[in-house]
């Protein structure tokens, strides 16, 4: 495991690529979480941290309340255990980076910055969506803020990703690109094609494995025959580490590792391991879940183990903790019913996106509709 | 004779063909400990265990190929692709592979494999989880490829892909697991490349396949009611072979036709089917062989755009109605 | 005005664009020290350099993927994919995600980026190195497709994919890449979309594109001559979006039609023009629409079975003959 | 490194899988080659490597002229250079274990002991040939030789090879497959996904990576971001080696190895390191190649070393190597002589071989055949 686990400080990050590999220029300042006398910044990030999993939570659980009541169609995969992890993945990118993910990515488009009215707007297949309406659950994009999508065939976003980074390095960009996958994900073929290429060609690319666990039903030990996966990234040389994703501080310090990685010029593969608390989509009653790894679960819990984290170094109390909480619902019940109360895209625009170009001769026509009007007989055409 | 969903009659062929034949297998992702995707495959991995029902990781491209291989070697695996979009990814396996594999060598050795996947659309999976690409197999010879719509034919047509030689390509699809139908006790395997008259009439050929071919039956009937229509109902069943005779007889007694489908319009399946009965009863058609499809759009997730670009019942009715006037037109008018 | 071949209009095309326009690059295997493996790209490496001509290990799905990425974020990327059989290894990328991409998140970011690939046959390759699987292409709604039969028209189609915001298939020949013919200087880009008369005539319409476009020219040139035949030839150029106006205002005229292609016939490109023509010129067709096309087998490497399988000119002639014969038996016996 | 170079010899083949995992039962003798006072069972083989090696080269430079002379269509790629490494593979293969390669396999099919007649005429593409001309060089396929291809895609093979394996252990059966690639194989979706799968599954299969330094121009450390490509094994938990292959003794001691590890039940990774003394196909002039590097290769030539070495230890000399190779030429001008005398397949078969079983309905039509006869006049029909 090479990645270092360091506290994130402004300070600390760079303003610019340096072009030489992963050195750190300030030594890092060594704060394992829960001890105590946080510094003012480190509250104040904490505080963000606590808050973007705990509306990520309720988000996702308005989510799941509006599938079942078939608000949001498709499937719909939900980041309910990921919280830590997608907080401190994010914390760390720019603005200005780009972020490519699997399906499974509305906490991702959250922490980014994308309004949530937005995406919830998305999920119940309106206009005032991220993608308008087109995507749903697994498809949300928003170019403002740099979350490219949102992929759901497993592995898709990969080469995609790799192709960014190479744009990146192409016009001597300052940002990199950071690209999630689950770790189901490792088996296919793109990751192979995907590290192999991003390790040749030096690009600026952090891969991120959101280790859960599980793909589907399957256990990591029966997808991956080394089921250390951050281990892959020796076969391509890529600096690798992994991490504790159930902390949002751990995980920011070791992706500030690999986002400098990134900066300098070679990728970087993270794993970050963390939970699947419920099914694998809104759907699935996770049946193959034997008792006891319910049980644990049960006891398993980014978001209240954080809660109780702040409370021990007096970030927060058992007050200002249900005071955020209810603040939070509130805000994820308008953000509902926005969504609501958005239009549906009007069916005129179906045809407004197959190309980004005008063509001729492009085929719009309903479903039924006749290719040739039936023509008028011209009795002696023969 | 049993009534069963589409699902159960492909559940109980899976499982009487494991109990059959020791040299079948089941191989996918999820089709062991999370029962299947769609749960086609729900209690074989308890009752036959993981030699049997092999659970896969994400790699399509490499369990269809080694499905390839231990079809080679004497197994007769089925194999589940979760849907046929993913199908993309294993298709350097199918058709550069399987389907090649017996004439490249000289005959050597065939493939008796089977990929079971379904197709569909109108779940709001959204674009690239809502393809109909059957094409893409179809296709393609050395593969045969075949789309059962109801659970009896789902079950007649598995025992045949089950028992083939070759490659088949076993087309499912979403919005039929769950319909009914009966199911004969003793139903033997069907023959691949044959189409069915799944309703006689002279006034019009309707024709599909897969749940397009239901929706003909349905509307058919629909029409007989409300407008006293006598419609003839072909089930193509088999895409690769096209049985292009029974096609091609029917229109010859109808003199029309509107063909059915869930792919896109241009160069989909019903471009052949029109083309040939525009060939083969070039003689006898009274009009332009309508053709209701998807739309050609990458299909949208939000509902209503989703339904705008599938076809509906009443886009079927409508084109059958379009159709019937045309030939009225053009006979009346006498132009032939 | 400059004689070129088809591959030397290729070869300069890309060298202009690359001059032209900094954000265009290239990606494939092969395309910079080895100089392409038809030589396409020969010399380009050593003038721009492995930043704009980019040699790729052989990784066909990670290389067009990386291709999609990169024109997301502005650049120009022309990947060759070395032969079209290859790009099945490839088409998750493609199908699933270039053609997608601007659909799917509501048209937020175009993909502008050209896969340049030969298909062909008769090169004694064998099954899986020569297939015309550009129909797997011309289904897809988000991608276009064109198919130049001359180096005139490759310049023309080259120039108008690169400038295209949009995937475009850009399908080439093994066959052509020898073959000789005028290139105006100033040539201007084409228009996607578009097929062209290369022959105007009265007597029947022949259709091709690729390859079959300059047989389909060849063929009437020869007819004109040896039977005083008047026959107007079609060159498709465009896959998709396809020109179905262009062809069925010939056949209203000629009321006859062939179609040639190099693919399979059954669900082959030419299965959508038929149709076309059927339905479109429906009042006019005194013949069916007749397809020449490759035999449905997996191309065997032997000589005589690879060339029986394939069309051959002779081949064309009969066609044309036997349908000509079919008008003037039906006109003769006055069933219109 | 992992593999043990050991001599071969027949006592210490195993004549049974015994389930357990690549254990040796006899001591190996190590019998460094080179080393004095060869056994008459190394001597030998040392004979039968050589001839076998001298037999492919010949039939090697014979099928170049060959295709000069245009006799033989398509790709054509020779193993030139390769031929310690293929009669060192070879050898330590039963005769009922499988074996999957891709397009360069004229001397697999020749030391697996099929006809040389036979792999000539499928080269000539005549009825004789041993894919009966349908395969031309890069498929040829011998089920009674247990040869399952010749695969032009990169890396086809593998997944199929896989599957062989898969359904050996299925049967319980005792033989293995081998699977051979070249180093640009290594970077494709399918390398991964198929080691992955062998090693999740324990499957008797070795993966032989033909490592001779290119892939058409691109060098490995191009197209590969870790160039040590055994350890790639690493990345599957797969036990690997690489192993010098321009000598047919070590090639053989690594092979018996990993043979061994795969009749115990586990796959093996075996990089053999060799030449590709000319272009990639019959009609690439290597351009590409250096000054130097071509320089290099003039002194490399797996073949001559053997002859000298051979000569050195006693087992031949001068005379006996030119009397061979006299022998040796005469027998491939033979062989060129039957495939030239062979039919040429009969294009009534044309259809013959598109499916194993009958089906109704298939498409039997030649180019330009009418899909329906041109229909009689049925004046009354409408
Ligand atoms: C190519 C492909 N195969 C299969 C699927 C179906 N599928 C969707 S998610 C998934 C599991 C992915 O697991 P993992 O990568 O661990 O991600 P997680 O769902 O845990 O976030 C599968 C098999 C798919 N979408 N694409
Ligand atoms: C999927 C695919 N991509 C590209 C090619 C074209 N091609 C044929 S051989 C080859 C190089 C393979 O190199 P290597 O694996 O080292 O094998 P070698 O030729 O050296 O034996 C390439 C790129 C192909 N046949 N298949
Ligand atoms: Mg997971
Ligand atoms: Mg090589």
């Amino acid at each position: 495991m090479s990645g270092t686990t360091r506290s994130s400080t402004p300070t600390r990050r760079r303003t610019k690529a340096t072009g030489t590999k992963a050195s750190v220029e300030t030594p890092p300042t060594e704060t394992p979480p829960g001890e105590n006398q946080p510094s003012e910044v480190e509250r104040e990030r904490a505080q963000r941290f606590y808050r973007q999993m705990l509306f990520i939570r309720r988000f996702e659980e308005r989510a799941q309340r509006a599938y079942t009541q078939a608000l949001i169609g498709g499937y719909c995969h939900l980041n309910l255990g990921e919280e830590a992890a997608i907080a401190g993945l994010m914390d760390e990118l720019r603005p200005e980076d780009y972020l490519f993910t699997n399906y499974r990515e509305h906490g991702y488009a959250l922490a980014r910055g994308i309004d949530p009215n937005a995406v919830m707007a998305e999920l119940f297949g309106r206009v005032d969506g991220v993608s308008k309406g087109w995507g749903g659950s697994m498809h949300m994009f928003d170019v403002s803020h740099r979350l490219l999508g949102g992929y759901g065939i497993v592995g898709g976003q990969l080469p995609i990703a790799t192709g960014a980074a190479l744009a990146l390095q192409y016009k001597g960009a300052d940002e990199i690109v950071m690209c999630t996958m689950g770790d189901g994900t490792v088996a296919i073929g793109a990751f192979h094609e995907s590290l192999n290429l991003a390790s040749l060609w030096d690009l600026p690319i952090v891969f991120v494995i959101i280790n859960n666990g599980l793909g589907m039903g399957t256990p990591v030990a029966h997808s991956s025959a080394l089921p250390d996966l951050y281990r892959r990234g020796d076969a391509y040389r890529i600096e690798s580490a992994r991490v504790d994703g159930m902390n949002p501080d751990i995980v920011a310090s070791a992706t500030a590792t690999a986002v400098d990685v990134a900066r300098g010029g070679r990728p970087y593969l993270l794993e970050v391991v963390t939970e699947r608390l419920k099914g694998h989509s809104v759907v699935d009653p996770a049946k193959y879940r034997s008792g006891d790894e319910a049980a644990r679960l049960k006891g398993v819990d980014p978001v209240r183990a954080y809660a109780q984290h702040l409370t021990a170094i007096g970030v927060h109390d058992a007050e200002s903790i249900a005071q955020l909480d209810a603040e939070v619902l509130r805000e994820v019940d308008a953000v509902a019913a926005f969504a609501a109360a958005s239009e549906f895209p009007d069916t005129s625009t179906l045809f407004d996106y197959t190309y980004a170009s005008p063509v001729p001769n492009d085929s719009r026509r309903l479903p039924g509709d006749a290719l040739y009007p039936a023509a008028p007989i011209v009795g002696g055409a023969a | 004779m049993t009534e069963l969903t589409y699902r159960e009659a492909l559940r109980q062929t899976l499982r009487s063909e494991l109990l059959r034949d020791e040299d079948v297998m089941l191989m996918g992702e999820e089709i062991g400990v999370f029962e299947g995707s769609y749960k086609i495959t729900a209690g074989l991995l308890e009752e036959f265990g993981p030699r049997r029902v092999r659970d896969t990781p994400i790699a399509e491209e490499g369990f269809t190929g080694a499905a390839i291989g231990a079809a080679m070697l004497g197994l007769r695996p089925v194999v589940e692709i979760m849907t046929i979009n993913f199908s993309l990814l294993a298709l350097d396996q199918i058709v550069n592979h399987a389907a090649k594999i017996h004439g490249m060598f000289g005959g050597q050795m065939s493939v008796p494999m089977v990929i079971r996947t379904p197709g569909g659309g109108g779940q709001q999976l959204g674009a690239s989880h809502s393809q109909n690409i059957e094409l893409y197999y179809a296709f393609v010879p050395g593969l045969k490829v075949v789309a059962p719509s109801t659970p009896a034919d789902a079950r007649a047509l598995l025992l045949a892909a089950i028992k083939d030689d070759d490659p088949v390509l076993f087309l499912e699809n979403l919005a039929l697991y769950n319909t009914k139908g009966d199911v004969p006790d003793d139903l033997p395997a069907a023959t691949i490349g044959k189409a069915k008259v799944t309703r006689p009439g002279r006034d019009l050929t309707l024709i599909g396949y897969s749940r397009m071919a239901v929706v003909a039956l349905e509307v058919a009937e629909e029409l007989a009611e409300s407008d006293g229509l006598d419609i003839e109902v072909i089930d193509l069943c088999s895409l690769r072979p096209l049985d292009r005779e029974t096609v091609v007889e029917s229109v010859k007694k109808t003199h029309a036709a509107v063909m059915l489908e869930d792919d896109w319009l241009t160069y989909g399946i019903g471009a052949e089917v029109a083309a040939t009965i525009s060939d083969g009863a070039f003689d006898y058609l009274d009009a332009p062989v309508r053709r209701v499809a998807m739309a050609e759009v990458p299909l949208p997730y939000s509902k209503p755009l989703e339904s705008a670009a599938l076809p509906s019942r009443q886009d079927v009715v409508n084109a059958i109605r379009a159709t019937l006037a045309a030939v009225g037109h053009r006979t009346s008018e006498g132009t032939r």
